[in-house]
């Protein structure tokens, strides 16, 4: 039942290769900085994981997270809406000299096509894309005189949150905004992973305030003081430190 | 003919949930198993109205009605306790989050399919979460008596009342026995050491196949 | 900005005949009592709203809230997943002289439908029901070799809803288990009505404890000490009043 | 030529929008709509990535990155505010919660159809949210100025850029005019009074309609 681990380097040391990956946050807010670079010490020191599928809403930022990830060369395919933020170069670089595969997804439809692959539907129909280029070689159906398209649903090997409380359970609370894609990964993961900046006993978060039910956690590592993304690439951070 | 209590049935079915299991019971007969966890195991419990991790009936006098089961039973909560809406209840149901569901049976075919909810056409048909949890639960075990109170299988080859879900059924813990189904056949796990092989057989309606040895059914009186 | 109105009488005086109305509850949990006896005051005194199509997961239990509404004749047709209860003959009776139409869903499919009613997701494809009765004459499709049922959103007119802390914004808790249906059915009615036991001034609900966003509803009414519907039925309440 | 400011077409796209209505701004530009509502009148924005009810930025150091809209710019909170997950937070758009979505754009049919995410398959391609956002505010609006920096007509008959959406736009606010998409038409609600109507015509790549009065498009110094 308790569902905690020690340290950010066991909680991801069974991610293999191949594996397809959520991660949790847009942009820097929810982005789980310390278990994207404990997977990054273990590439440099194994080799593995690599070609991986990461699912996020963006392609990492500046030199940290999954930037980083993907500058490390262990990133075989994106999935996401936006990969663009204030430096992107990482991810474009790698792009645009065919590096790297992307699969680019209106943000909403991932959120949705996530959310289904968490609740057991493998398909739904959506107004979104449609008649545009990313509805291409999509069914559509019409439904009361207005057209949509068919989505597939979304699953990962592992999901790679970040969490403001979580108890030993795993139920889990968030920190304002930083929650957005990670109450959905949760339940669409295999395997969900998630760094809490408290771990708490079971009953010290309210039965009603819980976000993420701990059904949907299967381990949890204590990072109090996280590190903030933003806050990183601000002060021009680079993981692994740049030595000059 | 001896045969198991219906605690009896929900004890057996009790000893093969692991310790953080999560676990929905079926509203009636099954709910029952919670009482028999083994000592150092602790499910955790789902109903499908929005609770995780519930524990055992208020005292009478103690129930707050806002606080209740599928079964519209009052509980109570233990630590670590969730609340969430019904879609988020089902998308623990459908998208495989829970370890385990148990639900009674009017029928179990070799094939898995389940009949639990109509028993024909008359009345008032009700069928609640039952098609969901079949569809939904890693494994999906069924608890009843071997036979109907008419003395009729309720194992059979084929259901003859109205599905509850196709091919759903992986195990399913009797009065007499525990067979798992596999590839559409009955597997015969445990029986009752007082009965033979045969006996078992003349009282299923679809043929029990062997595979690997039969272990005694043994449940103390509980 | 202001969404509370002062009288459950004025909250469901819009109520047209014929309207499809969701009315929240899981039996007693949540069901919105004083709403739902001000809608049969109504029509008691006018003769309407009758012919409602009336969403929810039961059909009612004793003589008071939906099986009130029932018992008077003002519903047409009951959508739900187990029309049985501890004392459900009003809805039985009508049933089985054929005096209300009952469309059966199962219990995970209705706050699905719901659900997509409320996420602007016109269909879905759901495991559940295939094979059985109540997928006649639905699609099915096959998605990675098992078998799906194409099921249909469902929307309403109005949503009645009870929920505990209501702000002006219309941002809402809920008491334990009586949350039930409620967030979904606010999302999924063109006019979502709710009663709650207090209504506060907007910024007493903290942001990360909101249930239901505001913008999901459209009006609130304050019903301090609301009823509970099991403890009326165990009291052997009868709604109106049966006097000897 | 004279012609509206930035900030002058964000003014009038914000006198249309009601009290305590349910808005979304895109990224950039329309954001600066917020700036503009008018006195005793009071929207509730929302962004993308799970916020309703912010507000202005917060002074430069006090930023949480936490709490960040959905162009990832630092924002601060009103009283009423909800945190909600992405999924939620795209049933708000998709299922037509919102009142208004305003959008930019790089081309605007007369059939409704918007093109403003791709320039075409040079680099890297970001789509975010805007597709859902045309098809669930119960009005798409865009801001935009009237013609592209080279003079081209961003208001066409048909869009020549990959699209974000079809027959979405009901309403077009430009530097020249206000104009809205009824029927396949570009209907001329406003225009500046130094401009003749075909002047303006002129600079429109699709034929401008009238259904009743044309006003002056008049607009303060903002």
């Amino acid at each position: 039942m308790d569902k905690r681990i020690a340290s950010v380097e066991g909680a991801v040391a069974d991610i293999p290769d191949g594996a397809t990956v959520m991660i949790g946050g847009f942009g820097g807010s929810g982005a789980p900085i310390e278990l994207i670079h404990a997977l990054i010490g273990r590439f440099l020191a194994t080799g593995s994981p690599k070609n991986l599928t990461v699912i996020n809403n963006n392609a990492g930022n500046g030199h940290v997270g999954i930037a980083a990830l993907i500058e490390q060369g262990m990133v075989r395919k994106m999935v996401c809406s936006f990969p663009r933020s204030a430096d992107p170069r990482v991810f474009t670089e790698k792009y645009l000299s065919g590096e790297i595969e992307l699969e680019l997804v209106p943000q909403g439809t991932l959120a949705e096509r996530i959310r289904a692959g968490g609740a057991g539907i493998p398909a739904f129909f959506t107004p979104t894309s449609f008649g545009t280029d990313l509805a291409k070689g999509k069914p559509v159906e019409v439904f009361e005189g207005r057209s949509y398209v068919m989505e597939r649903w979304l699953k990962a090997d592992f999901a790679l949150l970040k969490a403001e409380l979580g108890d030993f359970y795993g139920n889990l609370t968030y920190r304002m905004a930083a929650r957005n894609f990670a109450p959905i990964m949760a339940m669409a993961a295999a395997r969900t992973v998630v760094q809490v900046s408290r771990a708490v006993e079971p009953g010290t978060i309210d039965p009603e305030a819980v976000i993420t039910p701990g059904i949907f956690v299967d381990t949890i590592v204590e990072v109090a003081d996280p590190a903030q993304e933003e806050a990183l690439n601000r002060a021009g951070a680079h993981y692994p430190e740049v030595t000059a | 003919m001896t045969k198991l209590s219906n605690a009896q049935i929900a004890w057996r079915a009790a000893q093969d949930i692991h310790d953080g299991a999560y676990v929905n019971l079926g509203i009636g007969f099954p709910e029952m198993v919670a009482k028999f966890q083994p000592p150092g195991r602790q499910a955790v419990f789902h109903t499908e109205n929005g609770v995780l991790g519930f524990g055992e009936a208020p005292a009478p006098g103690e129930e707050d009605w806002d606080l209740i089961n599928a079964g519209k039973k009052a509980i109570t909560l233990k630590p670590g306790a969730a609340f969430f809406h019904h879609a988020d209840s089902f998308a623990m149901v459908r998208g495989g989050h829970l370890d385990v569901a148990i639900l009674g049976a009017y029928e179990v075919a070799e094939t898995g399919d389940l009949a639990n909810w109509s028993t024909g056409p008359k009345g008032v048909p009700a069928v609640g979460g039952a098609m969901d949890l079949v569809h939904g639960a890693k494994r999906v075990a069924v608890i009843t008596d071997h036979v109907t109170k008419t003395g009729a299988p309720k194992l059979v080859e084929r259901c003859t009342l109205p599905l509850t879900g196709v091919g759903c059924v992986t195990r399913v813990y009797t009065s007499l026995a525990v067979i798992d189904i596999e590839g559409g056949r009955l597997v015969l796990r445990e029986k009752l050491p007082s009965m033979s092989f045969d006996e078992l057989q003349a009282v299923t309606g679809a043929k029990l196949h062997l595979d690997g040895p039969v272990s005694d059914l043994i449940v103390p009186e509980v």
